[in-house]
């Protein structure tokens, strides 16, 4: 319970306030091209413009079918090692203020890390070649 | 702190073992060893705490309470484990991994037992709860079992939610996340903090089952398999106990007690009600022993209400008795082919000593004296009673307990005077010895309660 | 409440200025790449449009505007459009928080050059950078086409996966610098004189790789891996959807080729230039001028390893990404703290 | 801001987010509901961190380490919870938690 | 500690007689029973000379405040005598029959003597409720393995009821013992508790149920019927020969004194209930045709006299329920042997196909009167003194109640009589004619009781001198 001001100073809510005038500007930009391009281009639309290509072959069933588990198990671990990582940051902001005892426990945090990351090394669970 | 460190480093040397031992037999070895390994642990900080308490950081504070409630959950494994741990290997191919959840969960429960802080609260719950989804669900064939992974994991992490919005209110309400330092029930009530606990309370009601939260459990306990319902069902189940009566008792004291006490008889009231109703007409044993997990919960809900030594107490008790009677329940249940009551059928013909040791786990689970269910009854309704007011919840809680009789009869009865030819897997004499020593300790409970209290 | 009118006019130029140059270093990244490569082929890339085909992009751009819009029937519409509109606007809003320079001082108004100085901007460009996948999983996958979306879980799979370990590589930095804020990581390098990259090079190396893979480049190019894939996630698309996934990729480019110059190379200083006695305000546009060119030379750096190595195989680029980089990035991050605090105390 | 604002803003989200659970039929949906009650959660922990911050408390960062744990638990229920889904989807080729009722009888 | 051997006894036994085969568990059966009647007699002795050396106490629970106090008094003393007794007319009388599965028979058996044997003696009240349930487990067992052919509803009925009252007692026991002084859960304390008037009057209720199920009183009685009919002949006379004393002995050893304010307040009432038995069960009994619910019914009705008379409280009435104890238990087990042996040689239970049994077996036919008469309380058989003093006991607390309950006595003599007269005489038909007499064991038994019934209807000094302590007790308490 240790998050200290030595960084986090001077934002007010209004800092943010221009990333609001950036991002308006990006989607006017964005809208305004596309709603142009919508305008500016011909419009010829066939039946076989509209069929999915299929690199010029016959359209074989429903693209949307479950893929490989392996994509999903990725995700899955990105979700967790990236909350793990979240943990680095406060940890990274005040090491210096916790010393020495801070980043023994960091160490078994990272050891703990890693003891799940060999888990699943092991487990092959990011073994692509079967 | 040393079962929560134990069974923790348990977990991750099980994840470990499946990777490099291949033979399924000398894992579940490895776990029981190390089983016994955190036992000790647990009862060696028994011996250093010497009455006292022991305080990390304002986050956890282990008291002799949390020290004996693990070794009481400790026990039930280890005798689950011995009982039924062979039957982990026919639920699917990662046996390791489902003693690695087991044991996290053991040290979700060990933390339940002894946290001090509403942070270490919500890590313990979910610690407990989300192996349990997995472990629900570890039967991956089988829709049911999937289905019961799914409903409990939506369920589950709904109650989820609700508990931390209740947390976070109380965090509103005073600024403090440490039990030490809420102070809710000194003078005025905040409503912030008051919707705050009812909220807890709603959730902690889900996560053991107390009605009207109680839908799940039926059908999560009926489709997983039958091995891990009975740890869930049993061990888990008394985790969740701990962690609420360690917080409404630790925390909710004062005036604000008045507010939740009745807001909790009458969930206890409709929790007894409804479990014991509904397990009367269930045909299947397992399904029964679901809602009869429902009915107990209202049992063990008593001692939640009721502030005094004998809820302490009663609740470690009921945990012991109730855990160890029904895992020896399951262990014959895991055997057999027909989970109805039919299926019960002419067992004591077959195999009289394994009617005879769930005759007394029946028993037990009735409250019949002799056997630990009694005293564990005994204490939770000393407890009722000595509240004071609440002798109207005593008077349901005991015809419930005259209900209960008959549909845990029923078993009884199907066994020893219906004839049949039940269909019963091979039970080796290992097996058989364990039920044995499984009665034995109903008994010994049952005529001795001493021998556990004296440590509390 | 007072408002800073000025203040709100200086903002919206300079965030027309960062989007307008922006645009313009992408398409001219597009002109610069096929140049590149016609060198390193040895040939002679775009030279028809204009004088050395300066004016291709343009061509290139007008084209685009101009092309029939097609949405395949078995598409998802809305989701069809959203795709590569929010690939283009994350791909624009990573900018806001880079200090393109220091401050200037027009008609007694201190302006800075930088959109918005945030004290969580490395947090804020890693928050947007992970948006940009939506991007692409949208486009792939409301293509309803088998390529497309395989392209897509594949890029969604490459980036989260290298965003592991930039992210490590970020904290080692943090830990360094002690502020997220990019503006007071450049006034720290300004001040020591020390660039950040000498002090991580560790950090920098896994942070350029992870640039690569972050932004779809070659060697990381598999979401778009034409002789598998037909193109990858943009292949049901055109006229300026296409273009717009085609620009958000330069512009990330360039995003992240000025984050690196920020992060680890100094940002807008050179040694030496400080040292200058020059007014202030040339001081600050000469810095400017140097961010520009370190991050055109990290630009160059992207087409030269572009033509240079070979696309990875799935399977090395997972490998790397999960097996390497996030233990070396853990690694180095223990080294930099232990070796502070070993030197602070 | 006053944190009113706050404490409106997460409790309508936490709201939407159980009717979401109690209403819709979509496993999915459901759970990204429930996603989105942990988040105002989140949001109204920070709020009241805010709070009582300025009103000079020292802890009140405690909060916010509560957020990053409330995160990590969303975490490992999302990884887990995913993975229930696409078994249940394999199994029944659907998910809608309506046609789950085999389990009653 | 003899105390302590009479319920150690029939345990140990019990146990062991599971794990034996053949003729073992029969032998077992009657050696055990005949080593209680032993000790028994011995403690009778002692009990004359040093009653205190009959107590013994010792830690059980001492977190709880419930210790092993064994103890008996001329009441524990003399219903110990009649179990002991009964247990070995029991085992004699089947000493022929072959039960299936014989191990778990005797054994369970055994078990009940040892539970019964148990609450007699307890001085602990949380020792009481435990011996009170262990008591009823094993002839739970016993009734839905061996009984009749509808056993399983029956004995269920009647396990659900007794296990419902029980805990209601059992909260009843836990209130009081919150309030005792000293957490305790001894007899003393709880005599001494002193509640206020209104939390006993709420608390009778509790213990009242429980032991109303148990004796049974109407209209807690539909259970007992039942299952006496459904229960093999010797469990029945386990259940209604002593174990309905169980109801009895607890009214007069926790519920009066600890309770004596609402006891007084509810006496009336649990009068009322006990003659409105009384009357019912009579008149049922008139009617009915089946042997064994005649009997069951009988005992309802005297079992009402009985509790009637400990409600109306006063020595004479007292004396006399503890002097009825003893012989209603004796003489009921007699008839019910007679039962038994009718049963076991003509296989019906109807009265309507029985009779002219005289002429095939005079010595039976002899046995049954004197034994029925002994049940309607004839002058010179042992009923007589014991319905006399209650009689005379409730005379003084109202003479209404007596003279309605009066009425019942004369019930009880038409309905005997009816049936002794339709068992006995009467034309024999095909199936009576193959009657035959008492063998060796059923005779030895018979000739007990008969002994018994005449010596005590002549000289029953002793039992009222045994008895003497324990209503002078009971009055003081009160």
């Amino acid at each position: 319970m240790f998050i200290d001001t030595v960084i986090l100073s001077a934002t007010t809510p209004f800092s943010y306030f221009p990333i609001v005038l950036q991002l308006i500007a990006a989607l006017g930009f964005v809208g305004l091209t596309m709603f142009a391009t919508h305008f500016l281009g011909p419009k010829r639309k066939t039946q076989d413009k509209l069929e999915t290509f299929e690199s010029g072959i016959e359209r074989h069933g429903n693209a949307r079918q479950p893929v490989a588990i392996k994509y999903f198990l990725v995700a899955i671990l990105f979700v967790l090692f990236d909350v793990e990582v979240i943990f680095f940051y406060p940890y990274a902001i005040n090491f210096r203020l916790l010393g020495w005892e801070g980043f023994v426990a960091m160490l078994m945090f990272v050891a703990f890390f890693m003891v799940g990351f060999l888990y699943i090394l092991k487990k092959g669970a990011l073994k692509w070649e079967d | 702190m040393n079962a929560l460190i134990s069974t923790a480093l348990s977990g991750v040397l099980m994840m470990f073992a499946g990777l490099f031992v291949k033979n399924k037999q000398s894992i579940k070895f490895v776990a029981i060893v190390a089983l016994l390994i955190c036992f000790a642990a647990n009862l060696a900080e028994l011996c250093t705490l010497q009455g006292g308490s022991r305080t990390l950081y304002g986050m956890i504070t282990v008291t002799n309470f949390s020290v004996l409630f693990n070794a009481v959950a400790f026990g039930a494994t280890l005798l689950y484990f011995m009982l039924s741990g062979s039957a982990f290997e026919k639920v699917g191919e990662h046996v390791s991994d489902y003693f690695a959840l087991v044991f996290f969960i053991l040290s979700g429960i060990s933390l339940a037992s002894s946290f001090s802080s509403l942070l270490m609260l919500f890590l313990a719950i979910e610690i407990i709860s989300i192996p349990q989804y997995i472990l629900a669900g570890s039967d991956k064939k089988s829709p049911k079992s999937s289905e019961a992974s799914l409903k409990y994991f939506l369920m589950g992490s709904f109650s989820t939610g609700i508990l931390l919005m209740g947390i976070t209110l109380i965090y509103g309400a005073t600024g403090s996340f440490l039990i030490s330092e809420l102070g809710i029930g000194d003078g005025a009530i905040s409503p912030l903090a008051l919707c705050g606990v009812i909220l807890i309370a709603f959730a902690l009601s889900f996560k053991v089952s107390a009605a009207p939260f109680h839908f799940w459990t039926p059908d999560v306990y009926d489709g997983s398999p039958s091995v891990f319902t009975s740890f869930m069902a049993t061990v888990v189940k008394a985790g969740s106990f701990i962690a609420f009566i360690r917080l409404f008792h630790g925390a909710f004291t004062g005036t604000i007690s008045k507010d939740w006490q009745l807001l909790l008889a009458l969930v206890t009231a409709a929790t007894l009600i409804i479990g014991n109703f509904t397990a009367v007409f269930q045909q299947s044993v397992k399904r029964m022993l679901a809602y009869s997990s429902i009915a107990q919960a209202g049992f063990m809900l008593l001692s939640v209400i009721a502030f005094s030594d004998f809820a302490v107490k009663g609740i470690i008790l009921y945990a012991a008795a109730y855990s160890i009677a029904t895992i020896g329940i399951f262990a014959v249940l895991i055997k057999m082919k027909d989970y109805t009551f039919d299926g019960f059928n002419g067992l004591a013909k077959k195999e009289p000593l394994v009617a005879a040791v769930t005759t007394i786990c029946l028993l037990s689970l009735a409250g019949i004296p002799l056997t630990a269910g009694f005293f564990a009854k005994y204490y939770v309704l000393t407890a009722a009673v000595q509240e004071g007011n609440l002798f109207w919840l005593v008077i349901i809680a005991v015809i419930c307990a005259a209900i209960s009789v008959y549909y845990y009869f029923r078993v009884i009865m199907a066994m020893y005077f219906k004839s049949g030819e039940p269909g019963v897997e091979e039970m080796n004499g290992r097996f058989k010895f364990l039920l044995v020593v499984t009665a034995a300790i109903v008994i010994l409970l049952g005529v001795f309660p001493g021998l556990l209290l004296q440590f509390a | 409440m007072q408002v800073d009118w000025f203040f709100i006019l200086e903002k919206v130029l300079l965030i027309t200025g960062v989007l307008i140059i922006s645009l313009v270093v992408a398409m001219y990244s597009t002109w610069g790449e096929r140049k590149v490569a016609g060198i390193m082929q040895d040939r002679l890339g775009p030279n028809r449009a204009g004088p050395l085909g300066l004016l291709q992009p343009l061509a290139d751009g007008g084209k685009l505007f101009f092309k029939e819009e097609i949405i395949p029937g078995a598409s998802n519409r809305f989701l069809f459009i959203l795709g590569p509109s929010l690939a283009m606007t994350v791909a624009c809003m990573t900018s806001a928080v880079i200090p393109w320079g220091d401050t200037l001082t027009i008609a007694g108004h201190t302006v800075s050059l930088q959109v918005a100085d945030v004290n969580i901007g490395i947090l804020y460009i890693f928050g947007v950078v992970s948006l940009g996948v939506y991007g692409i999983m949208l486009g792939g996958w409301s293509s309803n086409n088998k390529f497309s979306l395989l392209s897509s879980i594949r890029a969604a799979s490459q980036i989260i996966s290298y965003e592991l370990a930039m992210g490590m590589a970020l904290i080692a930095l943090l830990m360094v610098t002690g502020s997220l804020s990019l503006k007071d990581i450049v006034e720290q390098q300004r001040q020591s004189g020390v660039w950040n990259v000498f002090v991580q090079p560790l950090g920098f190396i896994i942070f350029l790789i992870c640039s690569f893979a972050e932004t779809n480049r070659s060697p990381f190019d598999l979401a778009e891996a034409e002789n598998e894939l037909n193109g990858g996630y943009h292949l049901e698309y055109s006229s300026m959807k296409l273009g717009f996934f085609l620009f958000a990729e330069y512009i990330n480019m360039f995003i992240s080729s000025a984050l690196m110059s920020t992060l680890y190379f100094g940002g807008y200083h050179i040694w030496g230039l400080d040292s200058l006695h020059v007014s202030p305000n040339i001081v600050t546009i000469l810095g400017t001028l140097v961010l520009f060119i370190k991050t055109i030379c990290f630009i160059f750096f992207f087409m030269w390893v572009r033509w240079t190595i070979p696309r990875f195989r799935y399977d090395q680029l997972m490998r790397l990404g999960w097996n390497y980089l996030i233990p070396i990035a853990l690694l180095n991050m223990l080294i930099t703290g232990g070796w502070i605090l070993w030197h602070q105390h | 801001m006053p944190v009113q604002y706050y404490i409106f803003l997460s409790i309508a989200l936490f709201c939407i987010g159980v009717m979401g659970v109690l209403m819709r039929r979509n496993a999915i949906i459901i759970f990204m509901c429930v996603e989105l009650m942990l988040n105002a959660v989140n949001l109204l922990l920070v709020a009241f961190s805010k709070m009582w911050a300025d009103a000079g408390r020292v802890d009140a960062a405690g909060a916010q380490i509560f957020v990053f744990f409330i995160m990590v638990v969303a975490a490992a229920e999302v990884a887990v919870g995913l993975a229930i889904i696409v078994m249940v989807y394999r199994n029944s080729q659907s998910v809608d938690v309506n046609i789950m009722n085999r389990l009653k009888n | 500690m003899l105390t302590v051997l009479l319920i150690l006894i029939p345990l140990v036994t019990g146990l062991i007689a599971f794990g034996l085969k053949g003729s073992g568990p029969k032998t077992l059966g009657l050696i055990s029973s005949l080593a209680s009647l032993a000790v028994t007699i011995a403690a009778l002795f002692q009990f004359r000379s040093a009653p205190e050396s009959l107590s013994h106490s010792c830690n059980w629970i001492p977190q709880l405040g419930a210790g092993f106090s064994v103890g008996l008094d001329g009441m524990g003393m003399m219903l110990s005598l009649l179990t002991s007794i009964s247990f070995v007319l029991i085992f004699i009388v089947i000493n022929k029959r072959e039960y299936d599965r014989a191990n778990s028979f005797y054994a369970l058996m055994l078990l009940s003597q040892a539970g019964l044997m148990g609450v007699f003696a307890a001085y602990d009240a949380m020792l009481f409720y435990f011996f009170w349930e262990l008591a009823l487990i094993p002839v739970y067992f016993l009734c839905s393995l061996w009984g009749g052919e509808k056993r399983i509803p029956v004995t269920f009925k009647f396990f659900v009821y007794t296990f419902a009252g029980s805990l209601l007692m059992l909260i009843g026991i836990i209130y009081i013992y919150l309030q005792t002084p000293d957490h305790s859960f001894s007899y003393a304390s709880f005599t001494t508790a002193a509640l206020p008037k209104e939390t006993q009057s709420c608390l009778f209720w509790l213990f009242f149920v429980a032991f109303a199920i148990k004796m049974p009183i109407f209209p807690f009685h539909t259970w007992q019927p039942d299952t006496y009919e459904q229960s093999p002949t010797p469990v029945t006379m386990v259940l209604s020969g002593i174990m309905v004393k169980m109801g009895l002995f607890g009214v007069i050893r926790w519920l009066l004194p600890v309770l004596p304010q609402g006891a007084y307040v509810w006496s009336d009432v649990a009068i009322v209930l006990s003659i409105i038995g009384i009357v019912y069960a009579s008149c049922i009994a008139i009617v009915q045709s089946d042997f064994k619910r005649l009997i069951a019914y009988s005992s309802i009705a005297h079992i009402g006299l009985m509790s009637a008379a400990i409600f109306a409280n006063n020595e004479q009435s007292l004396q006399g329920v503890l002097v009825q104890f003893f012989n209603h238990g004796i003489n009921i087990i007699g008839l019910w042997i007679i039962v038994e042996i009718i049963q076991d040689r003509l296989k019906v239970k109807s009265l309507n196909e029985l009779g002219g049994i005289a002429a095939y077996a005079p010595r039976m036919a002899t046995f049954l009167v004197i034994i029925s008469f002994a049940n309607i309380a004839l002058p010179l058989t042992n009923g007589f003194i014991g319905e006399f003093l209650m009689f005379s006991g409730l005379y003084q607390y109202n003479p209404w109640f007596m003279a309605v309950a009066g009425l019942g006595v004369i019930l009880g003599a038409v309905y005997t009589l009816n049936m002794v007269q339709k068992v006995i005489f009467g034309q024999p038909n095909q199936l009576t004619e193959t009657t035959t007499d008492l063998r060796g064991n059923e005779l030895l038994a018979l000739g007990v009781i008969v002994a018994i019934i005449l010596v005590l209807g002549v000289y029953p000094k002793p039992m009222l001198e045994l008895v003497q302590s324990t209503t002078e007790l009971v009055n003081k308490v009160y």
